[in-house]
């Protein structure tokens, strides 16, 4: 439906309730990546054949929706049953007979699918009732888990496109700036930049063109909040969008999206396109004089392509290097013009601030840094997940309340926070309000969210030296210090790993690690020492270990560890097979001999072992 | 005040002064420079014509310079070659049809006429006035360009 | 090798002729024929009218592209933060050693090519390996040949 | 106008100038090797990082690139405080690992008292700083002949596809600026050999001296509307030529 006035988006709003409210109930399969990489599409298909051969009187396929990420990765593949909110997690194909017949046909509940609460030892019904949802605060994230991915219709009937209809109708672009500068926002992509004070400054530079870019170069490794976003919710990012393309003055508009999320990039397209056919993207959109177009740009493959220098070169089809920004992109951006960029999650908030006012949105969060952010929850932790919680939340709260502690009781023993741009804090720091100035202050960042939670297995050198390792082979290449600085830093964290370096190594780092900060010409390498001076901070103790007494406490850095079998072994033979370099030998029932000649540490033993008969040490 | 560089051949004694007036005044650390002007065997007997630049109205060194390091200075008519622009390509070397873009092999820098930034070392030492700096005489008719 | 370059005209039409397609262009080269054979890289230069040393340049630069043929099965694995502290760099190790190639090359016989990739968001899942698009999550060690035989 | 304090003294500079063209002018020895006034400023090498603050900065102080800040009214520079020469020392260190048979990076740290370098030396060490002066000046030029190849510690100048570049036409810019005289060329009788493709080079009809490579010669002919008669005779018999014609006239005069 093409729509030609703001009215008519109030009147096909009212159909499509009206349509909806028949609907008696609703199932709703997880589509997120993680419940994708768990074989949800399959469990779709099935849905929809069964459906279609049951033919139950009141349903059809439109009772089935394909949502965007639930959150409760750890669970999937995950179908909930509304109105009742019945919550069915770790669904197989061949469960969904049983859903239909049960639940749809009739009213029970399958308990073998319902969650179980570790704590409680109970079976949980609703996912509202769940540790996990419970302590969250979802207000970006609402619509992901409710609605068809690149279903305009859900998307207008949970007050989809209202923002902009307000704001193309009732407000001035300057109204949209004060807005959004009193709402508080902050740039969700890891700095934290005022978003109303850098929309003001792009619309003060006279120019004939503008530009809106949104930045889906998700490129912090252990994040995936915007990927989520982007798949199941693409139309609150256009919507978001087109109103700061309105409050700027721009007509053209791209999303930089990461090669490695191709479903985002379809959805996205799928979105424009419905959004180009319903008159609220393109010439006169609902009939005023504002026009605006998105364009797809796809990343390939560069990390640096975060950068927001590097993204516009990207985007103008360059190598991503990025260039020294004393004259800011948003004066001076893509293609010399001035440019306003934010991240998807930033401009997903838009249309909710618009919408609800600065007022209602202020009230979320703590004074300085006011709304919800999103974060991926992964790692050592129990519940791993999408999550949203109210900036201040404790960092205690979202591990141990919403991610229900560390997997098998393990001690906590640090979590990673902004990817290779943050560092590594430690349990002294589990309540520290997580907001973009304490984590700044703690030495980490809130980069785009990722969160990982590393137990005492996890050597804190191992991962300054992924960290490292993954920014040398991510660098441009353009400036010295980021180049060869951070290729100098790995070699040392490579042989403090290897027990191979010594007491003054550790200063020369952390000297090295102050120079690369001041002398790196972007981002990446301003913050790229970040982990490295963090755990060389908070756990100066364990690099020790490694330099003095040439051992690695968590049993990970493997020129410091043997693998040893012990008397628990029961023969069992599981680990020989595996063993690359036939390391293992034995009989069946009899304890296994470990070479410790050939072994090549490599793991493959310890993993399959049931028994715990594998020892390192 | 508007000055002309005047070349007389008819006055030219082929004594060179010219050159070494030229090269010293383009002196690096005490290095003399390449000397811009040559007097040339004219083709007559005792002809000799002081050869430099001509500082053309479209000269070809500037068509021939990708980087834009050829430069008119407007104040003294001269076509400047800034150095630090100057890639070393050997375009204007080539391109012009009098030879005199000129490669200084001693300062391995390429070196053309500019006039001394509008009072030319040569005209001084020339003891014959051969070659002259003179101010222009208002004219009274003027033409609009 | 010379490469049926019929499609190439396809790829072309679906962008504006200039430098802001040429990296759109090139992943759909890269989707077509698995790689970028060196005659589509000069095809693009002169199409898209970008010097071929920009092509070259920005196709050496991404990590999307590749400038040598890829096996028929290519596995990818996740070697983003949470599949590193849950493995991944141990499972990538077994399936090097049973591949007996390094992480980003191909086998001989053109069946198999190992690649990472630093995150594919799947991060619950973690470690995850991806072959020919098709993702396994809580991979161990020891699947590796389960995962070499997958379709 | 605007006004600074470089090291103390107050200088005068025109808006919209970079700092590093002001430093220079004002013979304030700061090192730079990726920086070339034909191209634009580029920021790589960071050797011309300088310190920078204001009154109002309330101590607060910056490290920025001269050679793209562009100057501010009351703008208080260091150019060598002693982070500042310490960040130099770290560069030319990790210069020196990396570049350690390069006689210019050797001199140039040698000059900040870098003898030998304090991290492991890099295996496959070549001269190439990586500067971009070379890629950069063929792109000003409009050849496009080179450019980077890859990324990060293994980034590269070469031509495209590692093979002959189609589009050099062998004018030698870029050995000619390379500031490590990493890009190597030979003349040999009629040619001139450059990444490996082969020029024949232009002889002057008169003397049979070779000048520019055809292809530079046929290019600027081409394109920058010079006759292509121009360049087949040498400056030197150019000149005579000259002299051999205004003898023929008694005087002539040129306003300047």
């Amino acid at each position: 439906m093409y729509l030609d006035n703001p009215q008519q988006l109030i009147d096909w709003h009212d159909k499509i309730i009206a349509k909806q409210k028949k609907i008696k109930k609703k199932i709703l399969v997880c589509c997120g990546p993680g419940c994708l990489a768990n074989g949800a599409q399959d469990i779709i298909e099935r849905f929809k054949t069964v459906l279609k051969e049951k033919k139950i009187s009141g349903f059809t396929v439109d009772a089935l929706k394909e949502t965007g990420c639930h959150g409760f990765c750890e669970q999937g593949p995950l179908v909930v049953i509304e109105p009742k909110g019945l919550y069915y997690t770790k669904v197989k194909v061949k469960d969904v007979e049983d859903i239909i017949e049960q639940s749809i046909k009739n009213d029970k509940t399958i308990d073998r699918l319902l969650y179980n609460d570790p704590q409680t030892d109970k079976k949980i019904e609703k996912y509202q009732d769940i540790n996990f949802y419970s302590h969250q605060k979802k207000i970006v994230l609402n619509n992901l888990g409710n609605i068809n991915q690149c279903n305009i219709e859900d998307y207008i009937a949970n007050d989809g496109y209202q923002a902009l209809s307000k704001a193309l109708t009732s407000m001035s672009p300057q109204r949209v700036i004060d807005t959004v500068t009193k709402s508080g926002l902050r740039g969700r992509g890891g700095a934290g930049f005022p978003t109303g004070r850098k929309w003001a400054t792009c619309r003060n530079v006279e120019s004939d063109v503008h530009y809106v870019i949104c930045n889906g170069d998700e490129g912090d490794p252990g994040a995936f909040m915007d990927r989520a976003l982007m798949e199941g919710d693409p139309f609150s990012v256009l919507e978001g969008m087109t109103i700061a393309a309105f409050a700027v003055g721009a007509k053209q508009g791209y999303i930089y999206v990461r090669e490695e999320y191709p479903l985002a990039v379809v959805n996205l397209q799928k979105a424009i396109e419905i959004a180009h056919e319903n008159g609220l993207l393109g010439d006169n959109i609902l009939g005023t004089d504002f026009s605006f177009n998105i364009k797809i740009s796809r990343g390939a493959g560069a990390f640096v392509c975060g950068e927001s220098s590097a993204l516009m070169k990207s985007v103008a089809g360059e190598v991503g290097e990025p260039r020294a920004k004393y004259i800011r992109s948003v004066i001076k951006g893509l293609y010399d013009k001035p440019t306003v960029l934010n991240n998807v999650e930033t401009f997903a908030n838009v249309p909710i601030i618009i919408r609800k006012g600065a007022s209602w949105y202020n009230k979320i969060g703590t004074p300085k840094n006011s709304g919800t952010k999103a974060f991926s929850l992964v790692g050592k932790v129990r519940n791993t997940g999408l999550i949203e919680v109210a900036m201040g939340t404790t960092l205690r709260e979202i591990i141990y309340d919403i991610g229900g502690g560390i997997i098998d009781g393990r001690p906590f023993k640090a979590v990673q926070t902004g990817g290779p741009s943050g560092g590594c804090l430690p349990a002294s720091k589990l309540d520290l309000p997580v907001d973009f100035d304490s984590l700044k202050e703690a030495g980490s960042m809130m980069g785009s969210g990722g969160m990982i939670v590393m137990d005492d297995r996890t050597c804190m050198v191992d991962v300054a030296k992924y960290f490292l390792g993954f920014l040398v082979n991510e660098s441009c290449g353009k400036c010295v210090p980021c180049r060869e600085g951070l290729y100098q830093l790995h070699a040392l964290t490579v042989k403090v790993s290897e027990g191979k370096a010594e007491e003054a190594d550790l200063e020369k780092m952390e000297k090295l690690s102050e120079m690369v900060i001041i002398g790196s010409l972007c981002g990446l390498g301003k913050s790229g020492p970040n982990p490295l001076l963090s755990t060389i901070k908070y756990f100066r103790d364990e690099y020790m270990a490694h330099i003095r007494d040439k051992r690695c406490p968590a049993g990970v850095c493997r020129a410091l560890i043997t693998y040893k079998i012990t008397d628990a072994c029961t023969g069992c033979m599981a680990c020989i097979a595996p063993c690359p370099t036939h390391a293992i030998t034995g009989k069946k029932n009899e304890r296994h001999v470990l070479d410790q000649k050939l072994c090549t540490k490599c793991g493959a033993c310890f993993a399959v072992c049931r028994y715990d008969a594998i020892l390192v040490s | 005040m508007n000055y002309r560089f005047i070349v007389r051949p008819n006055l030219c004694t082929g004594c060179r002064s010219c050159e070494l007036a030229c090269s010293f005044t383009h002196s690096i650390d005490n290095i003399r420079g390449l000397t811009r002007i040559y007097p040339l065997d004219g083709g007559f007997k005792d002809l000799w014509v002081p050869v430099t630049c001509l500082q053309c109205e479209d000269p070809a060194c500037v068509k021939s310079c990708l980087v834009d390091a050829l430069r008119l200075n407007p104040n003294t008519g001269a076509v400047e070659l800034n150095q630090d622009i100057c890639v070393h390509c050997m375009a204007c070397v080539a391109a012009c049809p009098f030879g005199c873009s000129i490669f200084d092999e001693q300062h391995d820098m390429i070196v053309k006429c500019d006039l001394c930034g509008g009072d030319p070392a040569c005209a001084h030492f020339c003891p014959t006035k051969a070659l002259e700096w003179k101010p222009i005489e208002v004219k009274k008719k003027k033409v609009a360009i | 090798m010379k490469q049926n370059l019929d499609k190439l005209s396809d790829i072309f039409n679906r962008y504006p002729k200039n430098q802001e397609s040429l990296i759109a262009v090139l992943q759909d080269i890269q989707k077509e024929y698995h790689y970028l054979p060196e005659e589509t890289l000069q095809e693009t230069a002169k199409t898209l009218n970008v010097p071929l040393s920009k092509v070259f340049s920005a196709s050496t630069f991404y990590n999307a592209f590749s400038h040598y043929p890829r096996g028929e099965k290519v596995i990818r694995v996740c070697v983003g933060t949470t599949c590193h502290i849950r493995g991944a760099h141990l499972v990538q190790e077994q399936l090097e050693n049973l591949l007996n190639i390094k992480a980003g090359s191909t086998t001989k016989d053109l069946k198999y090519t190992l690649e990472t990739v630093s995150c594919v968001g799947a991060c619950s899942q973690a470690p995850v390996v991806i072959v020919n698009n098709k993702y396994y999550g809580h991979v161990k060690v020891s699947d590796a040949k389960k995962l070499l035989r997958s379709k | 106008m605007v006004n600074l304090t470089i090291n103390g003294r107050i200088v005068q500079a025109k808006e919209g100038e970079m700092l590093l063209t002001v430093l220079r002018r004002e013979k304030i020895d700061v090192p730079a090797l990726c920086h070339h006034d034909a191209v634009e400023p580029f920021g790589a090498c960071r050797l011309c990082t300088v310190e920078i603050t204001k009154e109002d900065w309330n101590g607060h102080s910056n490290y920025v690139t001269s050679c793209l800040y562009p100057v501010e009214e009351g703008l208080i520079v260091s150019t060598h405080s002693p982070k500042v020469n310490e960040l130099r020392k770290t560069i030319l260190d990790l210069f020196l690992a990396r570049h350690p048979n390069s006689p210019e990076v050797r001199q140039l740290a040698a000059d900040y008292g870098v003898l030998k370098t304090s991290y492991e030396t890099v295996v496959d060490g070549n001269n190439c700083i990586l500067c971009g002066i070379c890629t950069r000046i063929c792109d000003a030029m409009g050849f496009h002949a080179i450019s980077t190849v890859g990324r990060g510690h293994g980034k590269e100048v070469a031509p495209p596809l590692h093979q002959v570049p189609p589009d050099c036409v062998g004018c030698l810019a870029c050995a000619k600026n390379c500031p490590t005289h990493y890009i190597e060329y030979i003349f040999d009788n009629n040619y001139l050999t450059i990444w490996d493709k082969k020029f024949e080079l232009m002889t002057c009809s008169r003397c049979g001296k070779k000048t520019i490579t055809k292809e530079f010669a046929e290019y600027l002919s081409k394109n920058r509307d010079i006759p292509i008669s121009y360049f087949e005779i040498c400056d030197e018999c150019h000149r005579k030529e000259l002299a051999a014609t205004m003898g023929q006239i008694t005087s002539w005069e040129r306003e300047a």
